[in-house]
């Protein structure tokens, strides 16, 4: 019975990380339309940015701002330097984010060098949880609750604040919301930077999990991959609906059938999309 | 104030759309463009919006002389240039209202809450369905929806391509009126359209478009609908 | 982006210049076949490389250049291939073209099955599913302990007994990529390479010429495969071993780097891009650590200012070339590879007279 | 499109011409160390004149992708060594070339043809990987260079290697099967494992699981996350929590071995039972990563900086003042390859044509005083290493340490068992662990625990 409870539990915290991690990326494919296969790369970036500045000054507040804000503000450049030049061309698109996440990957390890590097939680939120009836992380807990935050902050950003209206109307016809006198490069800048920063601060929510090595980029970004593409591509509920199926897929396979862990993450995602290639909550393309 | 549009030229990736287009539009003026379809109107409205295709290749648009051939896309509405796409262009995620309100970030709050205002006065309809999703209106709300969006920023020339396409006549009327009565309140305007008999009902001057050049112009009033030349130009 | 048209322009029919191209490739096949004389075994095994690692990224270019998508996955079915011959060969005990058999039929029924699966796949779908599939090929590879001996790999695969040398290797590799490249050269000029680029630039068009443009995608993903499939062989007869890295997706995305480096829109554009980065590297590699950044960055300026890669490049620097020099280049016309006219700047080719609709 | 005509012709040309610009020089004449320093001022000036060619040795490693930093420290304690010691050995001056393999064993393989027939080595050290080690050495015997391989190998080498290969250092079982052994005779009964699901995990584990069941203990439950630093182990977490076990034995390498740390604080797991790990869970700077709950971990392994060893100490001393972090295993390696390579052209007055006889040379050679602790090799050309059971310590300057409690000496690959017996096993795999191996005492050559 408490291997189910924490199975479960297991199962919604991963989905939470995976939520997170994949938000700035759903929300760069939802707006922008732009696959960015850089975000593993990102999320590297904000992973050390953080970890350097809790390393050096403990304050988790300050590597939150540091990891986001630097990863925003390169996203914003990157993203107004190199990708308006391609937009519209997926193809060109997705070869740019891979090539920007290779020279970012490979920067990171001339910077940071090579070592793992571990990160801890703050400290209000070390330890497990003993008011639980089995041993649980009080980070993953406060994952979840974050998780809930952000979905639900976007959500609101989103359906009901004016800001969110541009962008809807922005995804709906760019050319359009252009013509009546918006500004939309400007619009993408905010994007662009919201992007960033969620990806940078992904960097150190999951580094606490995960812990900080060289490959990380790849693998979370196939994570991100896989969540998105699960539950439709730029749908934030997609997105949520997705990281739950992986989240709790990958923690019951761990405890049921551990032979098949390596084909978990991918054998669903390739056959839902050969049924479903729009995803869970995708429109019809 | 007035548009001017001088030789202007555009195209779409390598293939040419426009070659050669001249017009003005000055306050309080009604202008047609009218010619069959595929022969620029809609290019020509979008090159003068700015928009991402067609890619303006030689001429020039001024407004007051300022030049508006390049930079921002954003420029010409702000300008003064209203623009009611081909096919309305409403977005259809967003509730009637917040298709109009959404562009309180670029003409700021009082001009459009006042730009509300005038809408719900010129379309009474939709203040009824404010907060309907505009993807569910019917094609006469949609086309008063777009038209009302281009008003909210107090455009001084408006620029509308084929409103009366696919709507039905008692709509088309009620349309008609409505242009009217903004070019009755000094509004200029540029009408691209099909509809012959429309057009020169509607306007003071009428030029037409063909393979891209500009091959005729007229003043409205002296037009014969049945003139020979003109109707082939147009293919009816 | 440019495309290679297989009608003909009139110029093609003229038979002087298809004397020309002819002699052209003669000259160039015998070159390279003579090289492996002259040269260092170190660059005789560089090219070796070149050739089979070209074929692949030739073989993904019939995605890219005519079907209009890409495939991350595409080292998965190289490595299939790869891994059949490397099992046939230690486990079984087969003869090495025996084995190089049952992969080819192994890779195209693997095609097939995943050609199944994308043919209704479209742009950014289509690549997450050959990523999918990659990651699924590759989980196999490791995870299959006792047919594939995991993450070690197999080794110990010999090539055919009548080849003894490095040399001989090349000659056959070269053999055997000369073929291939000669089938995809048809393919691209045949009305079915029209057909498939038509599911590519206007699916539509082709559904109301009464074509099915899933039949065209499962037909272009199933050659596309094979023909990594004959890579695959050259690959484990070269090396004589396989591991799971060698059809991770990792690989799968140096090879479409390799492909729009080199210009997807022009028929050896890949080929070039294989020998472009495979020849740097040995170059780059002894100097600095950072040859992933160096790749990276060279990507990011081929993406944003060679839209045809490197083959497209020197196609337009040379049209620029016979242009000023228009009689310097009409004396060398006679030799292979001047042509007598300027050549067309690559792009020139775009469909005109039907403005694309913005995208909404 | 007439630009298809010359096409052909420029991408054979490019090709050829690409080769052939190289082709002029000559690999061997005009060798720049590749590392940024040059071979002069490392040379010692008083042997640099002591005639003949250089010696050339390749060091194959990889300096990109995920495991670049063990090739870094690979080369630093390389450098090291022959800053410290000259860099002349048997008449000959000793030059070297690096290779990155990129942890791809076909890039390795193509690195090492490079450094062949481009920078004419005639030594190949390296690489790290087991794969690429396997598909190195096929290579390398197919040409006759001589191969010094000092990584943590494969199992694979033990029933299959090359006779051009000299494979120095341990193999995972011959650190994890003595530690089997300690575990169960310091009381452990009911243990439970994770390991990582590759071929790595599997030999951690395996032969610890070998030697633990033959002394009477337990394995409660076995756990595979996969390979790969994303793995959430959030539920393995759970599972470990469940049981009713006395210790957990911990075989992920590296950034895994950081996340399990992690995670095993994390669910409250720190105190509940020992954590007993391997040297790939717990070098010096995965223990800082891992941080200070890390301090008492339980590991077996044949180089700790802290050993109460002069060279050793000598090592250490000149590692950390040289690069500002503490020594670790892979420049220890590096530095033992370089006295090897010394010690061969030495033996053989530098004449290193003879692959075979090169070899021979150094499994002859004993090291009772090397940086790895006293080194023999024994008939079939295995290193017996001195086997440590280290606890993790700060070592008094907030830099956590192994500091040896106990030691097994001079153990080889096949620990306490028939070597023949113990290679006609498979090697260690997820389905093969060593549980029900062997059945009686008639694989022991010593000390048999069975009855």
């Amino acid at each position: 019975m408490s291997i189910l409870l924490s199975s479960v539990l297991n199962g919604l915290s991963f989905a939470a990380l995976l939520f997170l991690i994949a938000g700035g990326f759903t929300l760069l494919y939802g707006i922008m339309r732009l696959l960015n296969l850089a975000h593993g790369a990102l999320y590297l970036w904000g992973a050390y940015l953080a970890a350097a500045v809790i390393s050096g000054t403990g304050n988790y507040l300050l590597a939150v701002l540091v990891a986001g804000g630097v990863v925003g503000i390169a996203t914003v450049i990157g993203g107004v330097g190199l990708f308006a030049r391609v937009q519209g061309n997926e193809l060109r698109e997705v070869l740019l984010t891979i090539a920007v996440s290779l020279v970012l990957a490979d920067a990171a390890l001339a910077v940071w060098g090579g070592h793992p590097v571990g990160v801890q939680a703050p400290e209000f939120l070390r330890g497990a949880a003993d008011f639980m009836p089995v041993a649980f992380p009080i980070y993953r807990l406060f994952l979840m609750g974050l998780a809930l935050a952000v979905g639900f902050g976007l959500w609101y950003l989103i359906e009901r604040t004016s800001v969110g209206a541009l962008l809807r109307a922005c995804v709906d016809n760019r050319a359009m919301l252009a013509s009546l006198g918006v500004n939309v490069r400007r619009l993408y800048w905010f994007v662009w930077m919201a992007g960033g920063f969620l990806a940078g601060v992904a960097g150190l929510l999951g580094s606490i999990v995960f812990g900080i090595a060289p490959g990380v980029d790849v693998q979370i970004l196939l994570l991100a991959l896989v969540v998105v593409v699960l539950g439709g591509l730029g749908s934030l509920s997609g997105a949520a609906l997705g990281s739950l199926v992986v989240g709790l897929s990958y923690s019951f396979a761990t405890v049921y059938a551990p032979e098949l862990l390596y084909f978990i993450i991918f054998g669903p995602m390739l056959i839902l999309l050969v049924i479903r290639p729009q995803g869970l909550r995708g429109a019809n393309a | 104030m007035r548009l001017s549009v001088t030789s202007l030229a555009a195209q779409y990736g390598q293939g040419a759309a426009l070659h050669d287009v001249s017009l003005e539009v000055a306050e309080g003026e009604v202008i047609g463009l009218i010619g069959r379809n595929g022969m620029g109107k809609t290019s020509t409205l979008r090159a003068v919006m700015r928009w991402p295709e067609p890619t303006v290749t030689a001429g020039r648009i001024t407004v007051d002389g300022t030049d508006l051939t390049r930079g921002a896309a954003h420029r010409p509405a702000r300008i003064g240039l209203g623009y009611v796409p081909q096919g309305r262009m409403i977005f259809g995620s967003l509730t009637v209202e917040e298709n109009l309100s959404v562009l309180t970030r670029a003409f700021g709050r009082a001009t459009v809450r006042a730009g509300l205002t005038r809408v719900w006065d010129l379309f009474p309809k939709l203040a009824d369905i404010r907060n309907r999703r505009a993807s569910v209106l019917s094609g006469g709300e949609q086309q008063m929806l777009a038209i009302g969006r281009a008003l909210v920023g107090q455009p001084r020339i408006l620029l509308l391509d084929e409103p009366s396409e696919g709507l039905a006549p008692s709509i088309v009327d009620e349309l008609t009126g409505a242009i009217r009565n903004l070019a009755n309140d000094g509004v200029g305007i540029l009408l691209a359209e099909q509809n012959l008999t429309l057009a020169v009902s509607l306007t003071d001057r009428l030029l037409v478009l063909e393979q891209g050049r500009v091959v005729l112009a007229r003043d409205s009033s002296g037009v014969d609908i049945n003139d020979p030349t003109l109707r082939s130009h147009l293919g009816v | 982006m440019t495309t290679l048209m297989p009608q003909l322009t009139s110029r093609w029919t003229d038979q002087t210049n298809q004397n020309r191209r002819f002699l052209a490739v003669v000259i160039t096949l015998v070159i390279v076949a003579v090289a492996p004389m002259f040269l260092q075994q170190f660059h005789v095994g560089l090219l070796t490389r070149i050739f089979f690692m070209g074929l692949l990224a030739m073989s993904l270019n019939v995605l890219v250049s005519l079907t209009r998508v890409l495939s991350l996955g595409h080292a998965g079915l190289f490595g299939v291939a790869a891994y059949v011959v490397a099992i046939g060969v230690t486990r079984w005990e087969l003869p090495f073209l025996t084995a190089a058999a049952v992969a080819l039929v192994v890779t195209g029924l693997v095609s097939m099955l995943f050609a199944v699966m994308i043919v209704r796949a479209q742009g950014v779908t289509f690549v997450m599913i050959t990523v999918a599939q990659g990651m699924l090929l590759w989980g196999a590879a490791e995870r299959w302990v006792s047919v594939t001996n995991g993450n070690n790999g197999i080794r110990g695969v010999r090539p055919p007994e009548f080849i003894q040398t490095a040399n001989d290797f090349y000659w056959a590799a070269f053999a055997v990529v000369a073929v291939s490249v000669f089938a995809l050269w048809r393919l691209h000029t045949s009305f079915l390479g029209t057909r498939l680029r038509g599911t590519g630039d206007s699916p539509t068009r082709m559904t109301s010429l009464g074509y099915s443009n899933a039949w065209h995608r499962f037909i272009a993903f199933t050659i596309a495969g094979l023909f990594a499939g004959v890579a695959g062989i050259l690959y484990v007869g070269y090396f004589g071993f396989v591991s799971p890295t060698t059809l991770h997706v990792g690989n799968s995305v140096q090879v479409a780097l390799a492909v729009i480096l080199g210009g997807s829109a022009l028929f050896l554009g890949p080929l070039l891009g294989t020998a472009v980065l495979l020849t740097a590297r040995t170059w780059v590699v002894p100097v600095t650590d950072r040859w992933n950044l160096i790749v990276g960055a060279l990507m990011i300026v081929t993406v944003l200012f060679l839209p045809n890669g490197l083959a497209g490049a020197f196609a337009s620097a040379w049209a620029k070339l016979t242009r000023r020099i228009p009689r310097l280049a009409g004396r060398r016309s006679p030799d292979q590879n001047a042509p007598s006219a300027p050549a067309e700047p690559p792009g020139s080719s775009q469909p005109s007279g039907t403005p694309e609709r913005p995208q909404h | 499109m007439r630009t298809r005509r010359w096409l052909p012709a420029v991408v054979g040309v490019v090709m050829l011409a690409a080769c052939a610009g190289e082709g002029s020089e000559d690999g061997g004449g005009q060798f720049e160390d590749d590392d940024g320093t040059s071979q002069d001022d490392q040379a010692d000036p008083g042997d640099a004149g002591e005639g003949g060619e250089p010696v050339r040795v390749g060091v194959l490693m990889p300096f990109s992708g995920p495991v670049a930093v063990s090739g870094e420290l690979f080369v630093k304690g390389w450098e090291l060594y022959w800053e410290t010691h000259g860099t002349s050995a048997g008449g000959r001056t000793v030059e070297w070339v690096t290779g990155d393999t990129q942890a791809d064993p076909s890039v390795a393989v193509e690195e090492a043809r490079r450094l062949v027939e481009q920078e004419n080595i005639d030594i190949l050290v390296g690489p790290l990987l087991g794969s690429e080690g396997l598909a190195v050495g096929e290579y390398t015997e197919s040409i006759g260079l001589p191969q010094v391989y000092g990584i943590p190998a494969s199992e694979e080498f033990l029933r299959d290697i090359p006779d051009t290969i000299f494979r120095y250092g341990i193999t995972h079982g011959q650190v994890s099967m003595p530690f089997g052994e300690w575990a169960a005779e310091q009381g452990y009964e009911r243990v439970s494992t994770i390991c990582s699901d590759y071929v790595t995990g599997w030999e951690i584990c395996g032969g610890f699981i070998n030697t633990f069941t033959d002394n009477g203990g337990e394995i409660v439950t076995q756990l595979w996350p996969p390979f790969g630093d994303t793995a959430d182990l959030g539920p393995f977490m759970a599972q470990l929590a469940e049981q009713d076990h006395d210790a957990v034995y911990l075989g992920m390498p590296v950034g895994d071995a950081v996340a399990f740390f992690r995670a095993w604080t994390d669910f409250g797991l720190l105190d509940t039972v020992p954590v007993l790990g391997h040297h790939v869970t717990s070098s010096p700077s995965i223990l800082k990563a891992m941080g200070l709950e890390a301090e008492g971990m339980i590991s077996a392994g044949v180089f700790t900086g802290t050993l109460d060893d002069p060279v050793v100490e000598d090592f250490a001393t000149r590692f950390e003042e040289a690069y500002g972090e503490p020594s670790d295993p892979d420049p220890a390696l590096a530095w033992h390859a370089g006295a090897l390579v010394r010690h061969g052209l030495e033996e053989l007055d530098g004449d290193v044509s003879d692959a075979d006889e090169f070899i021979a040379v150094l499994k002859q050679a004993e090291f009772p005083e090397s940086v790895l602790g006293p080194l023999s090799v024994d008939e079939h050309g295995n290193v017996l290493y001195d086997v440590h059971i280290r606890e993790a310590r700060d070592r008094g300057d907030g830099v956590m340490e192994n500091f040896v409690i106990d030691t097994y000496e001079q153990s080889g690959p096949n620990f306490r068992y028939d070597y023949d017996m113990y290679v006609e096993q498979p090697a260690y795999n997820r389905d093969y662990q060593g549980f029900d191996w062997p059945e009686n005492c008639d694989a022991y050559i010593s000390d048999c625990p069975l009855d």
